[in-house]
């Protein structure tokens, strides 16, 4: 095994790992605005550590920019959708979730 | 360059394009608009049909591979002596329906909508599904056609015709997905899904996948068919479509999937079929016309009497099942013959009967049987086109309806199954009584007043024609039934 | 295709062909109609006329269209159906003179001569027909072609009379079918030939032939209308009075028996059925038939209605000489066929006279209508005879070949019911005559609805054709031994059956 | 062994996602999981060496399904609020 | 100017293509017909002018956004796998300097990126978030990240 | 070597179905709308993943695709989807 | 067992759900993801059947495509049935003949 190919499956196994916590996050947040936190940043950036662990692997320019392209657009595509759904879920009247609340 | 002349021998592609062309051009000019394309595009295709019927008698089995590539990868069509009847059948009775439509939207503009081009398309579904040769291209076109045959059930837009093309869609799609699966289960087995190449290879030890298979698609095409259990969806759908539209589906539809069950059960899967599966769909077939004619005599509505005469009628189809299989070569052949008579003749008989009733139900603004009164002397043309679909669909001579039901019964004698024939003649029978419920008011004197709007000529003549060419396939069957031996 | 293949089409079309114009006329083109009409029905006659000449100068017709391999439309014009086709072409112009005066303000006229010519046209098919397919198809053309004559007027009685009819004709039709299909599958193409075809099976056909033989009996036997399968007959009298002399003289009931005639003759062969032990039970149920039919007339009191078990019984006599084996028996029964026709058109003419005339339908209501219609009822009371089996009439003639058939076949009890009819007959038919002639005129007869003209007592186009054939019937039976009359012909006929 | 590991698991996720489409009590949620179901369906498309046909499912099968059936969906919760009011 | 805009934007996209195409020469016919389309729409959804877009400020922000998701991911992360869940979510209010368009929309993604930040809602001026954690101030990243995209589009922030 | 990752494959497929498991049970309509941000990108990694362990490039087209389908279901989600009933939106986790 | 028939089994079981589905969901949403449900399993056995021998097979995954097209055709028309069946009688569900299309049904 190469160090390149090392390298990309640490980084490979870094975003599983922030992937598992992210899913962590979603299994115990309490409400719909911390799970979004959760997924927004976690998810984003476990996806951020898979495409940079392919960069390192990838054969070409081209192919390296693509995954990039990749990133950036499911980086834009989860923060729109996390706006609007926390907009929308705002707008209904969903209260968030308050600690000193659930703690009483 | 005109299709069908010398320098063109090849008329099979054309029979899909040709409506095709005619139907996008009708979508493209709107709404309510093509009818005068329909007309001359029909009259093309009939040609093209009559040219096909003429080559195939002369020279034989006819085939062509689309843009020139072969199996598997290309579209292989494929027309014998069954496809070429049911090809010039759906011509005709098509030709004709178009004049009638013409006539009949011009009094009922509301009802148009997308006629047109719908029929158009659903043309070139079901010549390319009596075209196709192998079993995926089938499945195909069956699910085009059933979704335009749902779109001009759809047409009309109020709740009972929306209700019933939901009800066929998804009736449709349950059998063809069902057909589907048998496609899979077949290329699974033995990796090709071409007609041609299949029927070599099936043999009677096949995997039990293959038995599943044929289950599968046998049922998907009865449900399509509207045999006895499955027949819940058709009644609505042709009873509450246009006049024009009842006439397509009852009379060419309903026959596309039977003629793929016909055509599977000779050839490909011959070795597979049982006799107790062939016996089981003679019983279905009885009750088919037990129960069909029932609720036809207990029907208060004239469209919905003919829908459930249909039900009977296609029950009466499969009466031909036990006959063919595992019987003598004679039995089978003059049962095949008589089978392939009643899906021409009843074709025609039904057309006619539902155009009839279109002509009436415009005349009187009524479709209850009780309201008929009067009508024998008022719309004479369209009660005798009425009657002589009667005649025809209870098998009385000179009809061809006669010759079909004279064929089959020889079949049962011949294969000495002495209990079809006694379904044959009773549905026959049955046929008569509910036709007759209608023609027995319709000779009742008017009552007083009633609204009557005279019809078109061309409403009442074109029905009457259909009519007519059922009788007479009575005295010129020999024609069709030569062209179908050429498989 | 010459002039003798032509012939037996050309017979059929000159009703048809009529018959198919008069459906689209206008209903007031009455006097092209009334043209058309007689045009057919004399051209009809002189077509005959030649084939008669021709046949007796062994000329043969025929005409074949094979509609599928093994299965042919033929017609033929053989002796019989030279009989039979006179018969027909004859009373139909007759009948069609008497319904243009019958029928003359009445609503639906061209409907109603278009289905009376599909109707003769579809009975000279029967006549002429040369194999079992082509009489059934010709059978079933009858049947499709006289429900729109018995539904004519509408009403819901006419139209309950209808459905009967059509239900027992469809349902014997089915019956017939069976057989029909079932011999030919066991024969081929069966072809009316003298002896019969059948015999050639070989015994081991025997059980079917018996089965297919019941079928063709019962199915044809509806038309015929033997008891039990005679239902409808009773309930179709509500027909126009034309329609109802068409139907028990010539068409319907005529139908069946003819074809039970070709059937024993010319498919299984008189010595073949014997064999088969088929015809005794034939002629117990014809027996049974001329005896119940006879016994139910004499309790009705609507004219038309005992008229019509009058049928009943008569026919039978067809099927009973038909069915005992002789030479003599034989005889009576096919010339029965023609002098039962006569007679009975005859009293159903004038069963629509005195309906017609004097509003009268019952038999309690026509006291002294033979003072006030003395023409009509002279031929009503020859007719009448005739049907009693009175010397000088053509009822003596077949009545007396039939009682010594039966002697010669020596079935002693087809005599006592011979005798027996007779005088159910006499028991029926003299109280109309006693009432006609010597029980005098009520005040006023019900209603008029045809005005007598020139004195007349009544249209003279209802007077003539009951006068004709109640000259028929006397002719037939003073000239019974004439070259010209039909038991000439008719012996003709029985010793070719009996020796093909 | 992996892979085999891969497939059980897309096949249990498929099913799953499937049968909760089918039975689940709430619509919308059943919209939801079956456009999951179609995004499944893409992955063992590329399981089976069909990459046409998964980038075909996810948009189409998917996508355009999916939008439609929002769609529908939509129409239909607008038309059971009128009917609350 | 116009031109130069539109030259400017053809050639980015003629590259986006050729990322996607991975330099495939035989797709150029689609390339050029997709190109051209996407052009339209770009012109049709941001008028040339409206935005004076600077590569530098592009780079920084870039790094800045980069760096500060890799933070908010891995805070929100161990917050989650901690055995004790240790949040204090709550709503604030802060306002908005940023004019309305391009700028807002990634304004409001790049917030939705940050540490513990999640835009419920906006109006004229104002933003509504939901926070994660209320004990750690929150404006000052915001007016950061506003700073940030304002120098990287050619926008002034409004002095208000 | 690409066993790896085609064991992290796997292991996000897990995740994935896991979070879906749990998101979709969630009764607020909000929760489920979560399924398409999580396909947006555990399925993109997924997708990528696979591309490198299988050899196979088009894969990475597929998971483009998945990416710019996971904004507009998100969109189409909310904009569309989103309107149940008042009562139901009450409930927290 | 082998990944061979994996593919193909789990197509056969989503074929029963849909079908199930299908005939037994009184929503008419309900039926046409049924349907598309259907559909795929019976896409899974065409294709995983077509390649039982290892290497993909072009025939069956060219007919799947079609088979994708026509199905989304048919979704779409049912969906389009559906609404205006929603706008007729104010419910997604099959209208029983005969009764009144006004009347609440269960899912209302």
């Amino acid at each position: 095994m190469d160090v390149p190919e090392l390298l990309s499956n640490i980084l490979f196994l870094i975003g599983s790992v922030f992937f598992l916590a992210g899913t962590i996050g979603l299994l115990r947040f309490p409400d719909v605005y911390t799970r979004l936190h959760a997924l927004a940043k976690v998810d984003n950036l476990g996806l951020g550590f898979t495409v940079l662990g392919l960069l390192i692997q990838a054969p070409g320019v081209l192919p390296a920019l693509k995954l990039i392209l990749i990133w950036l657009l499911a980086l834009l595509a989860s923060a729109t959708a996390n706006f609007l759904i926390a907009q929308r879920a705002f707008n209904r009247g969903i209260v968030p979730w308050d600690a000193s609340e659930s703690e009483k | 360059m005109l299709p069908g002349t010398d320098r063109m021998p090849d008329v099979i592609p054309w029979l899909i394009l040709v409506p095709l062309v005619w139907a996008s051009l009708a979508f493209l000019r709107g709404p309510g608009r093509g009818g005068r394309l329909a007309l001359a595009g029909l009259a093309v295709q009939t040609g093209l049909a009559v040219k096909l019927a003429m080559q195939i008698s002369i020279s034989g089995v006819q085939s062509h591979a689309v843009g020139g590539w072969g199996a598997p990868l290309g579209i292989d069509l494929y027309a014998d002596g069954l496809s070429a009847i049911l090809l010039l059948l759906t011509q005709v009775v098509v030709l004709l329906l178009v004049v009638y439509a013409r006539a009949y939207f011009i009094a009922h503009p509301e009802g148009v909508s997308y006629f047109w081009p719908l029929t158009g398309y659903l043309l070139a579904a079901m010549n390319a599904l009596f075209l196709s040769a192998d079993i995926f291209n089938i499945y195909v076109t069956l699910e085009l056609l059933g979704l335009t045959a749902v779109g001009l059930v759809a047409a009309r837009g109020g709740t009972e015709s929306v209700g019933a093309a939901m009800r066929y869609l998804l009736a449709g799609l349950m059998g063809s997905g069902l057909f589907l699966l048998g496609v899979a289960l077949v290329y699974g087995t033995y990796g090709t899904v071409s007609i041609a190449v299949l029927a070599p290879l099936i043999e009677a030890e096949a995997p039990s996948a293959v038995f599943v298979a044929v289950g599968a698609m046998l049922v998907g095409l009865l449900l399509k068919t509207a045999l006895f259990p499955f027949h819940f969806w058709l009644p609505p759908a042709h009873g509450e479509a246009p006049a024009p539209v009842s006439a397509l589906l009852s009379a060419l539809v309903v026959k596309a999937s039977f003629y793929l069950i016909l055509r599977l059960w000779l050839q490909p899967f011959a070795p597979l079929v049982t006799t107790a599966a062939a016996q089981l769909l003679g019983l279905l077939g009885m009750a088919a016309i037990l129960w069909g004619s029932a609720m036809a005599l207990s029907q208060t509505r004239l469209k919905m009497l003919i829908a459930y005469s249909t039900v009977a009628q296609i029950g009466y189809l499969f009466l031909l099942f036990p006959l063919v299989t595992v019987t003598s070569q004679e039995a089978a052949e003059s049962a095949l013959q008589g089978g392939v008579m009643q899906v021409v003749t009843h074709a025609l008989a039904k057309a006619a009967m539902f155009a009839a009733a279109g002509t009436v139900i415009l005349s009187l603004g009524r479709d209850d049987i009780g309201g008929l009164g009067g009508v024998a002397s008022r719309l004479p043309v369209s009660i005798f086109a009425f009657a002589l679909g009667g005649i025809t669909l209870a098998g009385l001579p000179p009809s061809g309806g006669f010759i079909a039901k004279w064929l089959l019964i020889d079949g049962a004698l011949n294969s000495g199954q002495w209990g079809w024939v006694v379904v044959m003649i009773s549905g026959g029978l049955l046929s008569a009584a509910y036709v007759c419920r209608v023609l027995r008011r319709a000779f009742l004197p008017m009552e007083a007043g009633a609204r009557f709007n005279s019809p078109a000529r061309a409403l009442e003549w074109s029905a009457f024609t259909l009519a007519l060419m059922s009788l007479l396939l009575g005295v010129r069957s020999a024609e069709v039934l030569i062209l179908l031996g050429i498989r | 295709m010459n002039l003798n293949e032509a012939l037996p089409l050309l017979v059929l079309g000159s009703s048809l062909v009529p018959g198919l114009i008069i459906f689209f006329l206008a209903e007031t083109r009455f006097r092209l109609r009334t043209a058309l009409n007689l045009a057919g029905a004399i051209i009809k006659l002189l077509l005959i006329g030649y084939m008669i000449w021709g046949v007796m100068d062994n000329q043969s017709y025929h005409f074949r269209h094979t509609v599928l391999p093994g299965l042919d439309l033929a017609l033929k014009a053989d002796a019989l159906a030279i009989l039979f086709v006179s018969l027909s072409g004859a009373l139909w112009l007759l009948t069609t003179l008497y319904a243009i005066g019958y029928l003359e303000d009445s609503p639906h006229r061209s409907r109603f001569f278009g289905f009376f010519s599909l109707c003769v046209t579809a009975t000279v098919g029967i006549a002429m027909a040369a194999n079992l397919f082509t009489f059934f198809f010709f059978y079933e053309l009858l049947t499709l072609s006289t429900y729109p004559l018995i539904v004519h007027r509408g009403t819901d009685v006419a139209i309950r009379g209808g459905n009967t009819y059509l239900a027992y004709t469809l349902t014997g039709s089915a019956v017939l079918l069976t057989g029909v299909v079932w011999l030919y599958d066991l024969l081929g193409q069966v072809d009316f030939t003298y002896g019969g075809t059948v015999a050639s099976l070989g015994s081991e056909y025997d059980g079917q032939l018996k089965i297919i033989f019941v079928l063709l009996i019962a199915g044809l036997g509806v038309k015929a209308a033997i008891v039990p399968l005679h239902g409808w007959l009773p309930q179709a009298m509500v027909a126009p009075a034309p329609v109802s002399a068409l139907l028990h003289a010539v068409a319907v009931v005529k139908a069946g028996a003819f074809g039970i005639v070709r059937v024993v003759y010319e498919v299984y062969g008189a010595e073949f059925s014997e064999s088969l032990g088929v015809l005794p039970p034939l002629a117990v149920a014809a027996a049974v038939t001329i005896v119940w039919g006879s016994l139910r007339a004499i309790w009705q009191d609507n004219l038309k209605r005992r008229l019509a078990y009058s049928t009943i019984s008569q026919i039978s006599y067809i099927i009973l000489g038909t069915a005992m084996l002789g030479l003599i028996s034989t005889v009576g029964g096919v010339v029965h066929l023609v002098h039962q026709g006569i007679m009975k058109i005859t009293l159903f003419f004038c069963a629509g006279n005195y309906a017609e005339t004097l509003g009268v339908h019952k038999i309690s209501g026509m006291n002294g209508a033979g003072r006030r219609m003395p023409l009509t009822s002279a031929a009503f009371s020859i007719a009448a005879l005739g049907m009693m089996g009175a010397p000088l009439t053509a009822g003596y003639v077949s009545k007396s070949y039939l009682s010594e058939g039966a002697q010669q076949a020596n079935i002693i009890w087809a005599e006592w019911v011979l005798t027996a009819s007779g005088v159910l007959n006499a028991i029926y038919f003299l109280p109309i005559l006693y009432r006609l002639w010597f029980k005098s005129q009520p005040p006023a007869w019900p209603r008029k609805h045809i005005q007598a003209r020139g004195g007349k007592e009544t249209a003279w186009l209802l007077l003539i054709p009951p006068l004709v054939t109640a000259a028929a019937t006397l002719a037939a039976g003073i000239f019974s031994e004439s070259n010209w009359s039909p038991l000439f012909w008719v012996k003709i006929i029985a010793v070719r059956e009996y020796s093909p | 062994m992996s892979v085999l590991a891969l497939d059980l698991l897309l096949v249990t996720a498929l099913l799953w996602s499937g049968l909760q489409s089918l039975v689940s009590r709430n619509l919308f949620r059943s919209i939801v999981l079956f456009i999951v179901f179609g995004l499944f369906m893409a992955l063992a498309w590329v399981r089976l060496d069909a990459p046409d046909l998964a980038l075909t499912e996810t948009i189409i099968g998917a996508g355009i399904t999916g939008a439609l059936l929002l769609n529908g969906v939509g129409q239909w919760h607008a038309k059971q609020r009128n009917k609350l009011k | 100017m116009i031109l130069g805009a539109i030259l400017w934007r053809s050639v980015l996209l003629a590259m986006l293509w050729c990322i996607l195409a991975e330099g495939n020469v035989g797709s150029w016919g689609v390339g050029a017909i997709s190109t051209a389309l996407a052009l339209a729409a770009s012109l049709a959804v941001l008028p040339v002018g409206a935005i004076r877009f600077s590569p530098l400020g592009l780079v920084f922000f870039l790094i800045y956004f980069i760096s500060k998701s890799f933070r908010a991911g891995v805070r929100v992360a161990l917050l989650a796998v901690q055995p004790r869940l240790d949040i204090h979510p709550g709503i604030e209010t802060v306002s908005l300097r940023l004019p309305n368009g391009v700028g807002r929309v990634i304004l409001i993604n790049t917030i939705n990126l940050l540490p513990g930040t999640l835009v419920l809602g906006l109006n004229a001026s104002t933003l509504q978030l939901h926070v994660l954690d209320m004990r750690s101030s929150i404006e000052g990243e915001i007016r950061i990240a506003e700073k940030r995209i304002a120098k990287m589009l050619g926008l002034s922030l409004d002095q208000s | 070597m690409s066993e790896l990752a085609l064991i992290l494959a796997i292991f996000l497929l897990a995740n994935l179905l896991v979070a879906l498991l749990r998101v979709t049970r969630r009764p607020t309509p909000a929760d489920r709308m979560l399924a398409a941000l999580l396909f947006g990108t555990t399925g993109v990694a997924l997708l990528l993943l696979l591309a490198y362990a299988e050899d196979a490039p088009v894969l990475v087209d597929i998971a483009l695709t998945l990416a710019l389908l996971g904004a507009v279901i998100g969109v189409a989600f909310v904009q569309r989807g989103w309107n149940q009933e008042r009562e139901e939106e009450n409930g927290r986790s | 067992m082998s990944t061979a028939l994996l593919f193909p089994l789990t197509g056969a079981a989503l074929f029963v759900m849909g079908v199930a589905g299908l005939l037994l969901q009184p929503h008419l949403l309900r039926k046409i993801i049924a349907f598309n449900i259907m559909g795929s399993g019976i896409f899974l056995i065409l294709v995983g059947l077509g390649q039982r021998g290892g290497s993909p097979d072009p025939v069956s995954q060219a007919m799947v495509l079609t088979g994708i097209v026509v199905s989304v055709a048919a979704t779409g028309l049912a969906l389009a049935l559906a609404r205006r069946l929603l706008d007729l009688t104010g419910k997604m569900q099959l209208p029983v003949p005969g009764e009144d299309a006004a009347r609440d049904g269960p899912d209302a």
